[in-house]
């Protein structure tokens, strides 16, 4: 039906969508074929992803420029129940995430694959590559709750075994078993939203009400309203990763190959926002004000706390991992202000706030994705991930280098990349919280903007650390010496992110304007109207007089200046600066090991904010000869936990475990006792039952 | 003889099986259990032949026959004989508490009868009274299972359940269907020579039918 | 036709087993055996299909969507159990686990409990499924002590003895049933036959019915492995031979459970209301709980897959007590689905454990390495019993929670909690085992991979697409029930 | 493009930073000799001193990369474009809509990422000391910075500079929350330029360093550079708190005749700046490092007090 050949000619955004999910299907076919040919399964499995991912993304921007919204109904599923498509705006944003990063980490994984195959077999890897990103693909364009949850699950499992395929290490073991268990949770709540959403659709006697347009027009109680979202939001932001429902991620992340943490990091934590977004705007609509409130403060919160605990690693996959708790953050703050100015009528802040949280969606996707390959990058050349073991990269690894700077400056949110567009229309969009008509909130909102500054502050410090111990400075261990840059493919696939990072920096008007049609949909209001009122240049996004910002300008500017000075000082009488030692102190022997540390390089915010970590700090003097006070050797250890494990998942776990000895008692071996169980079975069911 | 004098023998001929069922909670001397099964069997065939009489019910005798044949003669011989074989210790165990047991079993009596009493209004039959006993022997082989040890005295806490639902059929509804009643008791035999079967391998794999050594299998709570 | 030779298939087969059932060529015999009553079943379901319900002359047995369903599901599993029984036996024939006479035994009585349990599903007469099932039992016990090791023997014995006093109270329980419907349909042979009392079930006394259940549900339900009359599973599942544990969870559980339902099918007809349900549910939820908690801190494997049975047939019994048209519905897919992957789940287990020569889980490691479709099918098969889409097992309990949420909805949670908290237990445990560096000790072993294979895609396919046929087939089966 | 004034106001804006921003540190340094009872060199010294950097051979580490040397040049350049974008002589420049206030801090930030990155480049622990440092105190920084943003724009309904600026140009006077955010201002203008009490830009002594400590390898050229952007910030810091603390005189409209008012208003006000500030520092001591997070925190709280008083006391 969907392949019919008319539709060939003229293609329409879903074909596309499901052409690429076909695809990306199809392609797993080839792993058992090529088994044996590790190359060739590499070779074209991977094309195929990037073939698709480029139709999905494709076929999304289409969906969302021609404001499109296609329905088709497949004939699989369960009984009355067949699996609904639909691809509007919305899912089309989130289609073009998923295809531009298939796309720049399937070309990526040409190059990083190919070293892995030198290893250990990579079947798996390309099978579950495919079907999570398929699985994605099928997240979003559901239209029902049981295709979604298929499509969700699909997509965890995948992701599951990819964080395990290097399954030798008990580390990972651990990391997939946390993950997989509290995504089943989390989507074992969805189900549990849906399933409230789906009883007012048509009280459950049919299984109409699973399709989400029934959801759509269900009048549900508000009470019961607010149960499907905090049950939603609850599973989506197990998936997001909102601090306290984040400790799997850390985990998880950095314990896959890198091409997928990339995609988990940049694209699958995204599918919860996708949820949140299209289960409070669009089916179930009608949004009190604190529920914006509270996706506002477990934003803070995760912006927060995610970016601290980010400051405390020294694995570099790790502390991205962290850095993604902190940018769902930063999107859940820009949604949850949306949702609140669109509680309180205000469409056009309640539009900002949204394509704020969209805008940082796409952006936090590209500047991850890139970092992630990135640090794969670092991983395939020198083996290990541990900073303290890495430095002076960046003479060996000079393209690599300069990427990962590019998606260090993204995430720091700083001009003229991406991520400070969408942090800058965060703060526009708090600094308009005085129109809301509560004084509670006018005075609490601006905190929370001093929250948004002290995360992005604390991220630029963390970034710095990320980058200037990893390819900075010299050497740390053997693992950073004699490395090599990485293949044109893996090069090609950052590269390609990079210049996304940039373009998005400095052309957001033009993004907002495309972008606009999704609040539009949903919050019946735009912004792109005054964003982009003086052109492409420009980003007005509420009025000129308000706030503006040019990074096209910014960028140039600083860019010219820096070359007419080079210009100056190098165009009369240049010499070529001469090259020296570092000054040493007077100190004749320095040694690589005499550099800061990514432990040294957090230390006084480890002082600040101590409280909110738990730290176990031990430097205990070995090898003392001479006297007391001269060890030749001290060991130092030291290590900085989630506070939250011990205060939600250990007495949680703890109790099941509790339980679990309880039960076991059942079993005590005597066969009298088990005799005594039945007797007493029937003794209080002819007591009770009858 | 009247059906009221035949109502009263099946009431006494009941009451002597219930009263065997105490008798065999509280035997502990293997032969002695034995024989006191041998009895319980004896009484359940008199009384369903009697009821056959009285009620004219032809298949009841044959009924009354194969008890007579399986547990009065067949089972009690093959437990015997393995008993024989097997040297079995003869004081069987130490049982926990016999006066606590057999108040247990009074209250189970009580029980049974509280549970049949709005079951019999419905009954018709001479024997609508002994259906709560019928129910109180099975309660009485289930609670003899519990307390016993010894795999031979379970064995025999189980036949006696099985009078117990015999003796059930009978009192409910002049007997089950006779293919029923053919298959139940092929069953029954079945289980006997299985139970013989494991006799020996319990013999064999743990020097004794002492129960309390096979309690190996249990959850361990290592972790 | 088709009936006399389902019936007759696994007699005939049993009877040269008994004789030459350690010789090379038993295994086929046993697998053409059940291959033939796999095949008998198929025609007897398109009958059933074509013509609508089945009853013999004389009403002994009466066939209908409900029980055809079963009966080809476990002429199913039963031909994929025997297939997977060659190599496993053959290799503990090798290892001289088993000597010549208990192959014997072993074969004879494989296809004897497969007999016993065809009988309890087509026959129409309650009492002849009570003699079915406690033959059933009679026909395992020995199995399962078929290694005569200290711990199968005691499996054997509880296993004996606690089935054994459960069945007896289904005895009671048919005499009482018995007794009700003699006031109504009169003394005499058909008076047990399901159809007629079905027929009469509104005019049967609704007392005795309600206490006749009482004995039913602590009876089969013993067999059906409800907490807490569950203490002979485990034990029973991890001490016998492999390819028996996956014929027990995967067919005798459901046998026992049909037996139950087609009682409570009675019960409900009788009172009116679904008091026998409730009952169903309460236990169904506790068996749930109680098995997922005691996944966690298993050390031998089949064991574990055991506790994972008995928190399925809470999940069913449950799903049965909630009734209504969705959650029957929702069950027998449950049961079919269960049956596919859990026996799938016991042969990749089995295989798994002779790699390493043992069944405790903390010296079975990387079978992934070992063996890939071995580890991969445990894994798959651990991910499908655990509810995760696309697999046929989602699909049940999308339906059960959907029917709970309309009928109980806070129940809901519970069931969810159970489910939640058994798929952390089985994760946990069987993540190490797949993965990880195969360890010294492990050897390989020639594997049966087509079961496992043919098992698992069903699931899959159930996961995505329910055929008309089958879906038409629960519809009618469904029709059944009354509450 | 038919009126020039604006172009060539926005180029002017830029020059003079370029050129004053030296006079004024040697002014403040003056001022600090004389309160410490020293002669101390006179207010062209820091001319001289570039002059002389900028002639000198350029030596860089051997571990350097090409983030050591291209930073001086990133951050120079920021500093002019800021130059540019920050109405010191008029509001409504063309390039003031590049960036509003906001955006102006984030423009700083991307300075000071590449200056925190070049001191862990050569690998000394000094360097890297220096980062850390900087980082953490910028991190500290911001919230407040934000806050006492914040503020102001509550008072403004605007971000961008020129709107601001106006608006209070137009109206604003004593209001309490207005004194707040100026306090705030003040307390992290003196942050984020390294001055004292949170850093000590004449120092080298080892342990105390933090600015200074991430240069410590430069020289020629590069120092001279960052040298220069260093006293453009301090210089910016200043108008920007002018402007928007107390913009007065300068030229709403661009016109010939108010921009030369608005020159001169603006170089008083900035030679009194210049005097405030050593007096200021003459009565602080520097701080621990690990105190400077309560003297950040004052300047949060002052913040908050701003806005609060704004919406408990002006509404």
């Amino acid at each position: 039906m969907i392949f019919a050949p008319e539709l060939l000619a003229s293609p329409t955004p879903i074909f596309l969508a499901t052409l690429a999910v076909s695809l990306w299907l199809a392609g797993t076919l080839l792993v058992p074929v090529l088994a044996r040919r590790p190359v060739w399964l590499i070779r074209s499995a991977f094309s195929l992803a990037t073939l698709g991912s480029a139709l999905a993304a494709v076929g999304g921007a289409w969906a969302v420029a021609a404001a499109g919204n296609e329905a088709i109904v497949l004939p699989i599923g369960i009984p009355e129940l067949p699996f609904h498509l639909r691809l509007d705006p919305l899912a089309g944003f989130f289609l073009v995430v998923i295809g531009a990063m298939g796309f720049f980490t399937s070309i990526y994984s040409l190059g990083y694959v190919r070293g892995i195959a030198e290893r250990r077999p990579v079947g798996g890897l390309v099978l579950f590559f495919l079907l999570f990103l398929a699985g994605m693909g099928l997240v979003v364009l559901a239209d029902d709750a049981f295709l979604f949850l298929v499509a969700w699950e699909g997509m965890t499992v995948s992701s599951y075994f990819l964080v395990v395929f290097e399954h030798e290490q008990t580390a990972n073991q651990k990391a997939g078993f946390l993950y997989l268990l509290m995504a089943h949770v989390g989507a074992i709540t969805i189900l549990l939203a849906f399933g409230v959403m789906a009883a007012f659709a048509t009280g459950l006697t049919s299984f109409e009400g699973y399709a989400f347009d029934a959801m759509r027009r269900a009048d549900i109680a508000p009470g019961w309203a607010t149960a499907a979202f905090l049950l939603a939001l609850f599973g989506f932001g197990l998936k997001a990763g909102i601090v306290p429902l984040h400790v799997w991620l850390p985990e998880a992340h950095p314990v896959a190959p890198s091409n997928v943490s990339a995609l988990m990091s940049g694209v699958m934590i995204k599918m919860a926002i996708y949820g949140i977004i299209r289960v409070t705007f669009d089916l179930l609509a009608a949004i009190p004000w604190w529920w914006g409130a509270l996706v506002l403060a477990l934003g803070l919160v995760s912006a927060l706390m995610g970016v601290l605990y980010a400051l405390m690693q020294h694995d570099l996959k790790r502390l991205l991992a962290y850095h993604s708790v902190e940018n769902i953050g930063i999107i859940l703050i820009g949604i949850g202000l949306g949702m609140t100015f669109h509680a309180f009528d205000l469409p056009e802040l309640a539009a900002l706030g949204l394509i704020a949280g969209l805008y940082h969606t796409l952006n936090h996707a590209l500047f991850k994705g890139l970092l992630f390959l990135g640090a794969g990058a670092v991983q395939h050349a020198t083996h290990t991930r541990e900073m303290e073991a890495l430095g002076g990269l960046i003479h060996r690894m000079p393209w690599t280098a300069a990427l990962f700077l590019v998606g260090c400056i993204s995430i720091s949110a700083l001009p003229p990349f991406n991520g400070f567009v969408s942090e800058w229309l965060t703060y526009q969009a708090f600094l308009l919280s005085p129109s809301l008509p509560s004084t509670l909130l006018n005075i609490l909102v601006p905190i929370g903007a001093a929250g948004l500054a002290l995360t992005s502050a604390l991220a630029a410090a963390c970034f710095v650390k990320a980058f200037g111990i990893t390819f900075l400075g010299q050497p740390r261990s053997r693992h950073a010496q004699n490395v090599s840059e990485v293949g044109i493919t893996m090069r090609i696939g950052m590269a390609g992110l990079a210049l996304a990072c940039l373009l998005l920096g400095i052309l957001p008007a033009t993004l907002i304007d495309w972008l606009d049609v999704i609040p539009r949909q949903f919050v019946g209001a735009g912004i792109a109207e005054s964003a982009s009122s003086h052109g492409w240049l420009w980003l007005t996004p509420i009025a000129p007089e308000r706030a503006s910002y040019s990074g096209t300008i910014v960028f140039l500017g600083i860019g010219a200046i820096i070359g007419l000075t080079w210009f100056a000082l190098h165009g009369r009488r240049h010499r070529a600066p001469r090259r020296g030692p570092a000054w040493d102190c007077g100190f004749e022997k320095m040694t690589p090991r005499m550099q800061y540390t990514a432990t040294s390089f957090s230390m006084p915010i480890r002082v600040f904010f101590g409280a909110l970590f738990k730290i176990r700090e031990r430097s205990s003097p070995m090898h003392v000869h001479r006297h007391a006070a001269f060890p030749e050797r001290v060991s130092y250890s030291l290590h900085v936990d989630d506070r939250f494990w011990g205060w939600i998942y250990k007495p949680v776990s703890d109790a099941a475990f509790w339980i679990a000895r309880l039960t076991t008692r059942i079993q005590g071996g005597r066969i009298q006792v088990y005799l005594i169980y039945s007797f007493l079975t029937i003794l209080v069911l002819l007591i009770f039952g009858r | 003889m009247s059906p009221v004098f035949l109502a009263q023998v099946v009431d006494l001929l009941s009451a002597l099986v219930l009263l065997l069922g105490f008798g065999l909670l509280a035997q502990r001397r293997i032969y002695a259990l034995l024989h006191l099964f041998a009895w319980q069997g004896l009484f359940l065939a008199a009384n369903t032949a009697i009821v056959a009489y009285g009620a004219g019910v032809r298949h009841l005798y044959f009924s009354a026959l194969l008890t007579l044949v399986m547990k009065v003669a067949l089972i009690p011989y093959i437990l015997h004989v393995l008993i024989q074989r097997m040297k079995i210790e003869r004081d069987v165990e130490t049982m926990v508490n016999v006066p606590l047991t057999l108040l247990i079993g009074i209250a189970l009596v009580v029980l049974s009868y509280n549970v049949m009493s709005p079951i019999q209004e419905f009954s018709t039959l001479m024997t609508r009274s002994t259906l709560a006993i019928a129910l109180a022997t099975v309660m009485l082989g289930l609670l003899m299972m519990i307390t016993r040890r010894h795999a031979v005295a379970q064995v025999i806490g189980f036949l006696a359940m099985e009078n117990g639902l015999f003796f059930a059929a009978t009192s409910a509804t002049y007997g089950m269907p006779m293919v029923v009643e053919l298959g139940v008791a092929l069953d029954i035999l079945i289980a006997a020579l299985i139970f013989g079967v494991f006799f020996f391998q319990i013999r064999t794999t743990f020097e004794s039918l002492d129960l309390s050594k096979m309690a190996r299998l249990k959850e361990d709570v290592g972790e | 036709m088709m009936l006399t030779g389902l019936l007759i298939a696994p007699v005939v087969t049993a009877v040269p087993l008994a004789f030459y059932g350690h010789r090379r060529f038993a295994p086929y015999v046993n697998m053409a055996g059940s291959a033939a009553a796999f095949l008998f079943s198929v025609g007897l379901a398109w009958q059933v299909f074509d013509q609508g319900p089945i009853q013999t002359s004389g009403g002994s047995f009466f066939v209908d969507a409900f029980n055809v369903f079963l009966a080809v599901l476990t002429a199913f599993v039963s031909m994929t159990t025997a297939a997977f029984s060659r190599p496993y036996m053959a290799h503990e024939f090798k290892q001289g686990r088993v000597g010549p006479r208990r192959m014997r035994l072993y074969h004879a009585m494989f296809q004897l409990f497969i007999f016993a349990m065809l009988l309890a599903l087509l026959t129409n007469n309650m009492g002849i499924l009570w003699i079915a099932m406690e033959l059933a039992t009679l026909a395992t016990v020995l199995l399962v002590s078929l290694y005569r090791t200290p711990e199968s023997v005691e499996a054997a014995w509880k296993y004996f003895i606690l089935c054994g006093v459960g069945i007896a109270q289904a005895l009671f329980g048919t005499t009482l049933l018995y007794f009700a419907a003699e006031r109504v349909l009169g003394e005499g042979g058909t008076t047990l036959h399901w159809t007629n009392l079905n027929a009469a079930a509104s005019s049967l006394e609704p007392t005795i019915l309600s206490l006749a259940f009482v004995f039913f549900l602590a009876g089969y339900g013993a067999k059906v492995g409800l907490v807490p009359l569950h203490n002979w599973l485990p034990d029973a599942h991890s001490e016998g031979p492999t390819p028996i544990s996956a014929v027990l969870s995967g067919l005798l559980l459901n046998v026992a459970l049909y037996a139950v339902v087609r009682c409570k099918v009675l019960v409900d007809g009788a009172t009116g209301t679904n008091r026998a349900g409730q009952l169903m549910m309460a236990m169904g939820l506790l068996s749930l709980v109680v098995a997922a908690f005691a996944l966690f801190l298993q050390r031998d494997v089949k064991r574990m897959f055991s506790y994972s049975s008995i928190e399925h047939m809470g999940i069913m019994a449950f799903a049965f007590g909630l009734g209504g048209k969705l959650a029957t519905f929702a069950a027998l897919l449950h049961m079919l689905v269960h049956s596919l992957v859990k026996s799938s789940i016991f042969f990749t287990v089995g295989h798994a454990s002779h790699m390493h020569g043992t069944q405790q889980m903390d010296r079975i490691q990387g079978i992934i390495r070992g063996n890939p479709l071995v580890g991969w099918g445990l894994v798959v098969g651990v991910m499908a019993i655990a509810g995760l889409p696309p697999f046929g097992v989602f699909v049940s309990e999308f339906l059960i929670l959907t029917a709970t949420m309309r009928e109980a909805p806070f129940l809901a949670p519970i069931l969810l909690l159970g489910l939640a908290v058994a798929f952390a237990g089985l994760l946990r445990k069987v993540q190490p085992m797949v993965f990880g560096a195969p360890p010294a000790h492990q050897v390989p072993v020639r594997a049966a991979h087509v079961p496992v294979i043919l098992h698992l895609v069903i699931a899959l396919v159930l996961g995505l697409f329910i055929p008309s046929f089958l879906s038409q087939w629960f519809e009618t089966a469904v029709s059944m029930m009354r509450w | 493009m038919n009126d020039p004034l604006p172009y060539i106001l926005t180029i002017a804006q830029a020059a003079l930073l370029l050129l004053l921003a030296p006079f004024m540190v040697g002014w403040v340094r003056l001022v600090k000799a004389r309160l410490q009872n020293r002669r101390g060199a006179g207010p062209l010294q820091p001319y001289r001193d570039i002059r002389k950097l900028f002639a000198k051979e350029a030596v860089v580490a051997e571990n350097a990369s090409w983030i050591f040397r291209f930073t001086p040049y990133l951050v120079f350049g920021v500093t002019v474009l800021a130059g540019a974008i920050v109405p010191i002589l008029a509001v409504d420049l063309p390039l003031a809509p590049v960036a509003d206030v906001i955006a102006l801090v984030a423009i700083f930030a991307l300075a000071r990422f590449f200056v925190a990155l070049a001191g862990l480049d050569i690998g000394t622990a000094f360097g890297g000391m220096g980062s850390s440092r900087e980082m953490t105190i910028a991190s500290l920084a911001e919230p407040a910075m934000l806050m006492a943003i914040f503020a102001a724009s509550l008072i403004t309904q605007s971000t961008s500079l020129s709107t601001m600026v106006a608006e209070i140009h137009k109206g604003v006077l004593l209001k309490p929350s207005f004194a707040f955010a100026l306090l705030a201002f003040v307390l992290i203008a003196l942050a984020e330029n390294g001055r004292i009490p949170v850093d000590n830009p004449a120092t080298h002594l080892e342990l105390t360093m933090i600015h200074e400590a991430m240069i410590l390898e430069y020289s020629g050229r590069h120092l001279a550079m960052i040298e220069w952007a260093g006293m453009m910030k301090l210089m910016l810091f200043s108008l920007l708190g002018i402007a928007l603390f107390a913009p007065w005189g300068i030229a709403g409209t661009p016109g010939a005749g108010s921009v030369a008012l608005a020159f001169g208003v603006m170089a008083a006000k900035l030679l009194l700046v210049a005097t405030g500030l050593p007096v200021l520092e003459m009565g602080l001591a520097k701080l621990r490092l690990f105190r400077v997070s309560e003297f950040l925190g004052v300047a949060f709280l002052l913040a908050t007090l701003a806005i609060l008083s704004h919406f408990i006391l002006e509404r």
